[in-house]
């Protein structure tokens, strides 16, 4: 009377069983108040970040005349590094190139403001120098070879950088006297403030923020709830094995948590790409960035549900079981700004997908921790700012949110490596939830 | 519909119907002593002794009148008008005393003889009453007695006065609402810990030392800690107290039904809510204000503080207690609305923490990345701290600030959580559609 | 002897949106015991909240006690008890507290609201176990601790919203008997809405039948009961046998498993039927005049309206494909 | 670690391993005890085919019994078996299993389409199958109509035959109800009575619990009852009446005139008392109800009595529950 049923292929398959469980998690999930509550939370706390972002990028950085010679000491109409260049006399008001002949017009004092940028070859590695003497102060005809070579590397006007491999580190960078000493601190500026801002938001705002408390909020009661309002029964009198019903309420959860990551960070992602500083009108080279946070906040928010998911599972209070897990992350994500390579850190979950994003950043930006020594050095001490430090604004952030991968491996098998720890792990609390589940007596 | 199921006394007409006893099946456990007694009695539930006490003691004056009570002991006849007393089971009282003391002859005890003696010494009227209405149906068991009720009910002050006391009350004693221990515990830990400032002052007049004094009497900078500052208050003791408070105080009604109790009640939502507001109000009143008034009057007290300082410093302490008021009702009013849309008590408790420590933490970030104060705007904790340091007159933290926008943002905050909490309050069901 | 009326509405009509819960609804409950019925979704529970004055009507106007439920809604409220469907009680709390706090909640003062609460709870029969907690009462004893809270303060009507649901027998016929002295001894009314026809039956002497959101029947239980009168038999063995010689000397018979109802047109039926039983051999273990019951009024009166008990054939009608899929082929499963 | 894409519902501790011959339920000394308390103690039970109504009085052990048939609970000792199977750890039976609990929580945010399609889906359907069936078990408990409304609006009785419905979407085998008629309407409660006798008529087999022994009575004669987490007795009701002979059976008759009944009553072996309670009724005590009623038809229409009532007034549940439980279970 009825036709043999079809052969089922994989989909029509998984439009039954775990296809159900996973469709009604999701429709679960978008019925309660409070996942749209956590959410819109979520949203809030991420965007209000983003406004200051995109607020600080709009904002001019006020450029800093690092050397002093764009002021006129003798008042004469010349700044003092025009007259340095043609070798009359700053502190004379009597002696200044209006005198030559033919006279020379006095510059305007904004001409001597960020007049000798950094001219560093950021590719370069190990022992080696760079910078170039852009006003041509440093190669002032009248000095002497010694006073060209502060450095003592018989190379006039120029700046040692020196890496240590053990440190892993660039040391202060080793400068000529008035080589680079001016930068341009809008444009260092920009440029850090962003990077810092990605690191900062993929990792504590995407990994730590949404990565633990979206899964601690949202996947601690997925079988929790249901054993609570004992709707768990109806489940449980049908043909589908615990474990099964495990995986498709955590398919469920990611069904509505990865949606939302990869659109926030996409909609993040691009609102950057246009903000950011740069010389095209978007800034491609990101993206490879925002693939990473959005990887790796994926990767965490699984392996978190699982976690969490199991944790209430076993017990009624499981987000006190939680809590301290979160808290435990938290420590971890601390540490990983300063020791990356910590060994504790490879039994946390955030250690690992931070990884993933410090290992993209060293992809996407190839000579971070010169450009932060770059910014930490600021052009040397001439004409130090209020506080005495030659710090380039944006140096500090970027320098703490920046850390390397910790691993030791090349960045592309770090992130290779993470991956599968985070996936194993998940596997791994997959198998010990179910096997609560399984084991869990419910009345 | 298999309609052969033939002359087979079984009912059942599947060869499988029966049951099938195995191996082990269980003998058919007969019970030894079978009582066929009227089993349907729910007497022995129900207590025909009514102690006495219990009798209204309203008019006690007409309960003698012996001639109510014979119209009143007719069992079925439903009474026509209400009786303003009810003599039925004071009469069923000394049917039963009578009976006992018939029957209890085997007690040799003094407390049996005095009982005897009692009942013999007063009996006599109460034996003629017997006499009198015996007639009637002097056999009658009363199973339940239906107690009438002729008080007046006290208007609305009364039913809100309730709903307060029941909330203040449960964190003392037994037999109002029960908050949970943890809470009880923790509410008792911070008010002591709020007295610290008091117990110093007084520890600093013992010692005589004025340095200690200048660093914890009474001045400008200590009473505004004492609402709002010092590092373990604002993160770790009010909005932890507040969080505990909050916690199920209408979710839970929610999730038990309870919320039943108070609407199938002459009580309105505006009274549910506001009293409910003004116990969550008040307890933290009790650990905030009164600390605070303990501590300024530990200060007069023990330096002996005249006029001249109480005069110059009170509008210090009013403005701290300013500070504290606004404290108590912006974090009421988060709490509750968080409250109020959700069914536990972890939720609200774990969600205003969220709140104000989720904000801060945000603002810190935002200001060390991009070097921007919002914390004024953001936070409700620096909100009123912002809006506090103005009152009390101390060093404002965001001094390029107005703090009118601090106090802007806590009145638009509190007007949003109003709003939830009012707009979920309202839609509580009392039945169920 | 007319009695007084207690509840009284006009032309009451509910509407949620397009959704009409109450439509026109003329009633007059009068005091006494009276039966809420009606199938499931037939706008009893918004009857219930209009009357207590905690929905207002559409349209349309009632009385209840002499007080207006659109305007004194706080004042029917604190002359009615209200016994809820659903849980409503904090289970960490002592039975005696809860119930002396009902009682606060409607303006008794504390000390008479607690010997009230007292009264009440000896009255519904936990007086041993007042001092426990509610959490560990058993279903009907939190149904009694839920009647002792809508008595506290001897209200003139009580409502009770399915009070004898999901309790044991023991706990019902407790319910049931505590209704029926609130009744008949306290003088209260009652209304009373539930499924349970029996209790109904009861309890109550009118009932008032609601179905979509319209009056369907009001009036005395007796007045309503159709006087069709049969005799019922309980047959043990050779029910079929008996059925085929009772239909040979044209009874009209309606059989269900062991259990038949013979029409009762002769005065000389009950002879008849031993006399079949006797020549057929089959053992008539009960045989009674059976009176219809208030279910059976219930289900002729929504048969009138259109409605009628299904079978499993309804069931069975269309093909069913959960046979294919629902086990192993080796267990009958797989294909049908 | 796939997912069970066969859809055969394998077993996770133990293979599938059927027994056709297997009773469908089958307990073996099942003791449940959950620390001191003893839930449940040395069941043993066999059924196949036909409704099984399960009784006793609150905390008897009925919803413990339920619970381990579904395999929520892990008996403490003994064994239990659906269609051979364990179903512990084990879903694979439940193919075959429809189950109503007794909670009234449901899903609130779900339409009851959705809620019976669901569970259809997760018993191995596709999407269009599990509709068309939703659509079919909705539209028999007289839910087609507002199948598309929220469950949180229904009411008690609505939500209850939706579990119904959920129960019978896979056409179980053996459908296991706990408390099914709680709340329902007169019109659901008959609907469902019939069906659950129907169902039991076409073989399958059908545990029902109730409180109201009424209800069970007019679904089955078959029952076991439980108490304190022993089982009392099980079986035909009226057998077990009968086996109870310690207790006398009383019968009780209408007629005109009891004295002459009486008379020739009396003579039957069986009888050993009569009473007379009012002027139109005759009481009679025996040990054998069978011996007694075989003549009795006989015996009154052959000496022309009128006879107007027979009556067994302790051979209901009711009187056989109240007897077997010492009164605690009235």
């Amino acid at each position: 009377m009825m036709s043999p049923p079809k052969k089922d292929n994989v989909f029509r398959a998984l439009d039954r069983k775990l296809g159900a469980v996973a469709e009604f998690t999701m429709r679960q999930y978008r019925t309660k108040l409070s996942t749209w509550v956590i959410l819109g939370v979520g949203f809030i706390a991420i965007f209000i970040v983003v406004l200051f972002y995109v607020d600080s990028m709009q904002q001019e950085i006020e450029a800093i005349d690092n050397d002093g010679d764009s002021a006129d000491w003798d008042g004469d109409g010349y700044p003092t590094g025009q007259e340095r260049i043609y070798g009359t006399d700053p502190n004379n008001p009597d002696s200044h190139p209006g005198t030559f002949t033919p006279p020379i017009a006095p510059d305007a004092p904004e001409k001597w403001i960020n007049e000798d940028d950094f001219d560093w070859d950021l590719s370069a590695r190990g022992d080696t120098t760079a910078g170039y003497d852009d006003d041509g102060d440093c190669r002032l005809a009248d000095s002497t070879q010694s006073q060209k070579d502060n450095n003592r590397n018989n190379v006039e006007c120029d700046i040692v950088l020196d890496y240590n491999e053990m440190r892993g580190e660039w040391s202060e960078p080793n400068s000529d006297k008035l080589v680079d000493e001016d930068p341009d601190e809008e444009k260092y500026a920009k440029e850090a403030i962003h990077r810092a801002f990605l690191l900062a938001i993929g990792k504590m705002g995407f990994v730590f923020l949404l990565g633990i408390f979206l899964p601690l909020f949202l996947a601690t009661g997925l079988i929790r709830e249901e054993m609570d309002n004992s709707t768990i029964h109806f489940m449980l009198a049908k043909p589908i094995a615990r474990r099964d019903i495990f995986l498709g309420r955590i398919v469920g959860y990611l069904g509505i948590v990865w949606p939302y990551i990869i659109g926030m960070g996409t909609i993040v992602g691009i609102i950057s790409g246009f903000a950011g500083p740069g010389d095209g009108f978007f800034r491609f080279a990101d993206l490879g960035m925002w693939m990473a946070i959005i990887f790796a906040t994926m990767l965490a928010t699984l392996v978190y549900g699982m976690l969490f998911c199991a944790l209430g599972t076993l017990w009624k209070r499981g987000i006190i079981l939680a809590l301290p897990f979160a808290a435990w992350e938290l420590g971890m994500a601390i540490l990983s700004f300063g020791a990356p390579s910590a060994s504790i850190l490879r039994f946390s979950v955030i250690g690992w997908s931070l990884n993933i994003i410090d290992a993209a950043s060293l992809v996407v930006w190839p000579n971070m921790g010169l450009f932060i020594s770059m910014g930490m050095w600021g052009g040397g001490a001439y004409n130090s700012d209020f506080w005495g430090g030659t710090q380039l604004e944006g140096a500090a952030a970027l320098n703490a949110f920046a850390s390397d991968t910790g691993l030791g491996i090349s960045p592309i098998a770090t992130i290779v490596v993470s991956t599968l720890v985070l996936l194993f792990q998940a596997a791994v609390l997959w198998l010990v939830g179910s096997a609560i589940f399984k084991g869990k007596e419910i009345e | 519909m298999s309609e052969d199921e033939e002359n087979s006394p079984q009912p059942q007409p599947q060869p499988l119907a029966q049951p099938q006893p195995i191996a082990a099946a269980p003998q058919l456990p007969i019970p030894t002593t079978p009582q066929p007694v009227q089993p349907v009695q729910p007497v022995q539930q129900m207590q025909p002794v009514q102690p006495v006490q219990q009798i209204q003691p309203v008019q006690p004056v007409q309960q003698i009148q012996p001639v109510q009570p014979v119209q009143q002991i007719q069992p079925v006849q439903p009474v026509q008008q209400i009786q303003p007393v009810q003599p039925v089971q004071q009469i069923h009282q000394v049917a039963t005393d009578d009976v006992q003391m018939a029957t209890a002859e085997t007690p040799v005890t003094g407390q049996g003889r005095m009982d005897t003696a009692w009942g013999s010494s007063e009996g006599d009227e109460d034996i003629s009453e017997m006499a009198s209405i015996g007639q009637t149906d002097s056999g009658e068991i009363f199973k339940q007695n239906y107690e009438p009720w002729r008080g007046e009910l006290n208007p609305r002050w009364m039913r809100n006065w309730a709903i307060l006391r029941h909330h203040i009350l449960g964190i003392f004693k037994k037999g109002h609402r029960p908050w949970g221990v943890p809470t009880r515990i923790f509410l008792v830990l911070v008010f002591f810990a709020s007295l610290s400032d008091a117990a110093l002052t007084l520890l600093s007049s013992l010692i005589g030392d004025s340095e200690f004094h200048s660093m914890w009497g009474v001045n400008r900078d200590n009473l505004y800690g004492h609402v709002l500052g010092f590092f373990p208050r604002n993160v770790m003791y009010y909005p932890i107290v507040a969080a505990l408070l909050v916690g199920g105080v209408i979710s839970e009604d929610r999730l038990h039904g309870t919320s039943a109790l108070y609407f199938s009640r002459p009580i309105n939502r505006f009274d549910y809510i506001g009293m409910k507001y003004a116990s969550v109000a008040f307890i933290q009143a009790i650990i905030i204000i009164l600390t605070l008034f303990l501590y300024y009057l530990t200060e007069i007290m023990v330096y002996g503080r005249g006029w001249a300082w109480i005069v110059d410093t009170f509008p210090i302490f009013l403005g701290a207690l300013m500070g504290g008021i606004l404290l108590i009702i912006t974090y009421t009013s988060i709490g509750l609305a968080l409250s109020s849309v959700s069914k536990g008590k972890f939720f609200p408790g774990i969600g205003l923490l969220a709140i104000i420590l989720g904000t801060k933490t945000l603002a810190i970030i935002v200001k060390n990345l991009f070097d921007r104060e919002i914390l004024y705007l953001l936070s409700p904790y620096d909100c009123l701290a912002h809006v506090g340091q103005t009152l009390v007159r101390t060093q404002p933290t965001y001094d390029q600030y107005s703090w009118t926008w601090s106090l802007a943002s806590l009145i638009v905050m509190n007007a949003i959580a109003l709003y939830v909490l009012s707009s979920r309050v309202s839609s509580m069901e009392v039945t169920r559609e | 002897m007319e009695r007084e009326r207690i509840i009284q509405t006009q032309g009451l009509s509910k509407f949620y949106g397009p959704h009409m819960a109450l439509e026109n609804l003329n009633l007059d409950i009068k005091k006494g015991a009276t039966g809420l019925l009606g199938p499931n979704g037939a706008g009893k529970s918004t009857f219930l909240k209009t009357i207590l004055g905690l929905i207002q009507a559409t349209s349309g106007e009632g009385t209840v006690l002499g007080h207006d439920i659109r305007t004194e809604g706080a004042a029917i409220r604190s002359r009615i008890g209200y016994m809820p469907e659903y849980d409503a009680l904090n289970p960490d709390m002592d039975a005696i507290n809860q119930v002396r706090y009902s009682g606060e909640l409607l303006g008794m003062n504390p000390i008479v609201a607690l010997q009230r609460a007292h009264a009440s709870l000896q009255y519904v029969g936990l007086g041993e176990q007042r001092y426990r907690e509610i959490k560990s009462f058993s279903t009907g004893m939190k149904q009694a601790t839920k009647l002792a809270c809508a008595i506290i303060h001897d209200p003139e009507l009580i409502i009770a919203d399915e009070p004898s649901n999901g309790l044991d027998s023991t706990a019902r016929e407790f319910m049931i008997d505590t209704l029926i002295n609130t009744v008949k001894q306290g003088d209260r009314s009652v209304l009373m809405a539930s499924h349970l026809m029996d209790d109904v039956e009861r309890v109550c002497d009118e009932i008032v039948l609601l179905h979509k959101g319209k009056l369907a029947a009001q009036g005395r239980i007796e007045d309503l009961k159709a006087i069709d009168r049969e005799i019922e038999i309980h047959v043990w063995g050779g029910a079929s046998k008996l059925e085929a010689a009772m239909i040979k000397r044209g009874m009209r018979v309606r059989r269900e498993g062991r259990v038949m109802r013979i029409a009762h047109e002769s005065e000389e039926l009950t002879s008849e039927i031993l006399l079949c039983a006797s020549q057929v051999g089959a053992q008539i273990r009960r045989m009674h005049e059976y009176e219809a019951s208030l279910e059976d009024l219930f289900l002729v009166i929504m048969e009138n309206l259109g409605y009628d008990v299904k079978s499993s054939e309804d069931l069975f009608k269309h093909p069913i494909h959960a046979r294919k899929v629902d086990a192993p082929g080796h267990m009958g499963g797989g294909a049908s | 670690m796939m997912p069970d894409l066969q859809q055969v519902g394998e077993g996770e501790t133990q293979q599938w391993a059927p027994n056709i011959t297997a009773p469908v339920v089958l307990l073996e000394n099942v003791s449940k005890s959950y620390g001191k308390i003893h839930a449940l103690s040395e069941i043993t039970l066999a059924l196949s085919g036909g409704v099984t109504g399960i009784l006793g009085s609150n905390g008897a052990g009925k919803s413990t019994l339920f619970n381990l048939l579904m395999g929520k609970l892990k008996p403490s000792s003994g064994s239990i078996k659906l269609f051979g199977t364990d179903p512990w750890k084990n879903p694979a039976p439940y193919a075959r299993v429809g189950f109503v609990p007794e909670h009234e929580k449901m899903h609130d945010w779900m339409t009851a389409h959705g809620f019976v399609s669901l569970f259809a889906r997760l018993n191995g359907l596709t999407r269009e199958e599990a509709k068309s069936e939703a659509d079919r078990v909705l539209n028999f408990v007289g839910l087609s109509d507002v199948a598309h409304k929220q469950l949180g609006r229904y009411s008690k009785g609505m939500r209850q035959r939706v579990k119904i419905a959920h129960a019978l979407v896979n056409d179980p085998e053996l459908i296991v109800l706990d408390e099914p008629l709680q709340g329902c309407d007169p019109l659901a409660r008959t609907t469902i009575m019939n069906v659950i006798r129907e169902l039991g008529k076409m073989g399958r087999t059908v545990l029902v619990s109730s409180h109201i022994l009424h209800e069970i009575e007019r679904i089955t004669e078959q029952i076991v009852i439980l108490h304190n987490g022993r089982l009392l007795a099980l079986g035909n009701l009226h057998s077990i009446r009968e086996k109870m002979d310690n207790i006398p059976h009383t019968i009780s008759i209408g007629c005109e005139n009891p004295k002459e009944l009486a008379k020739d009553i009396i003579n039957n072996d069986a009888v050993y008392g009569i009473s007379f309670p009012s002027g139109d009724r005759l009481q009679i005590q025996t040990h054998n109800l069978n011996a007694v009623h075989r003549e009795l038809p006989a015996l009154i229409v052959a000496n022309g009595h009128k006879v107007s009532s027979i009556d067994n007034p302790d051979d209901d549940l009711e009187s056989i529950l109240n007897y077997l439980t010492g009164g605690l279970a009235r």
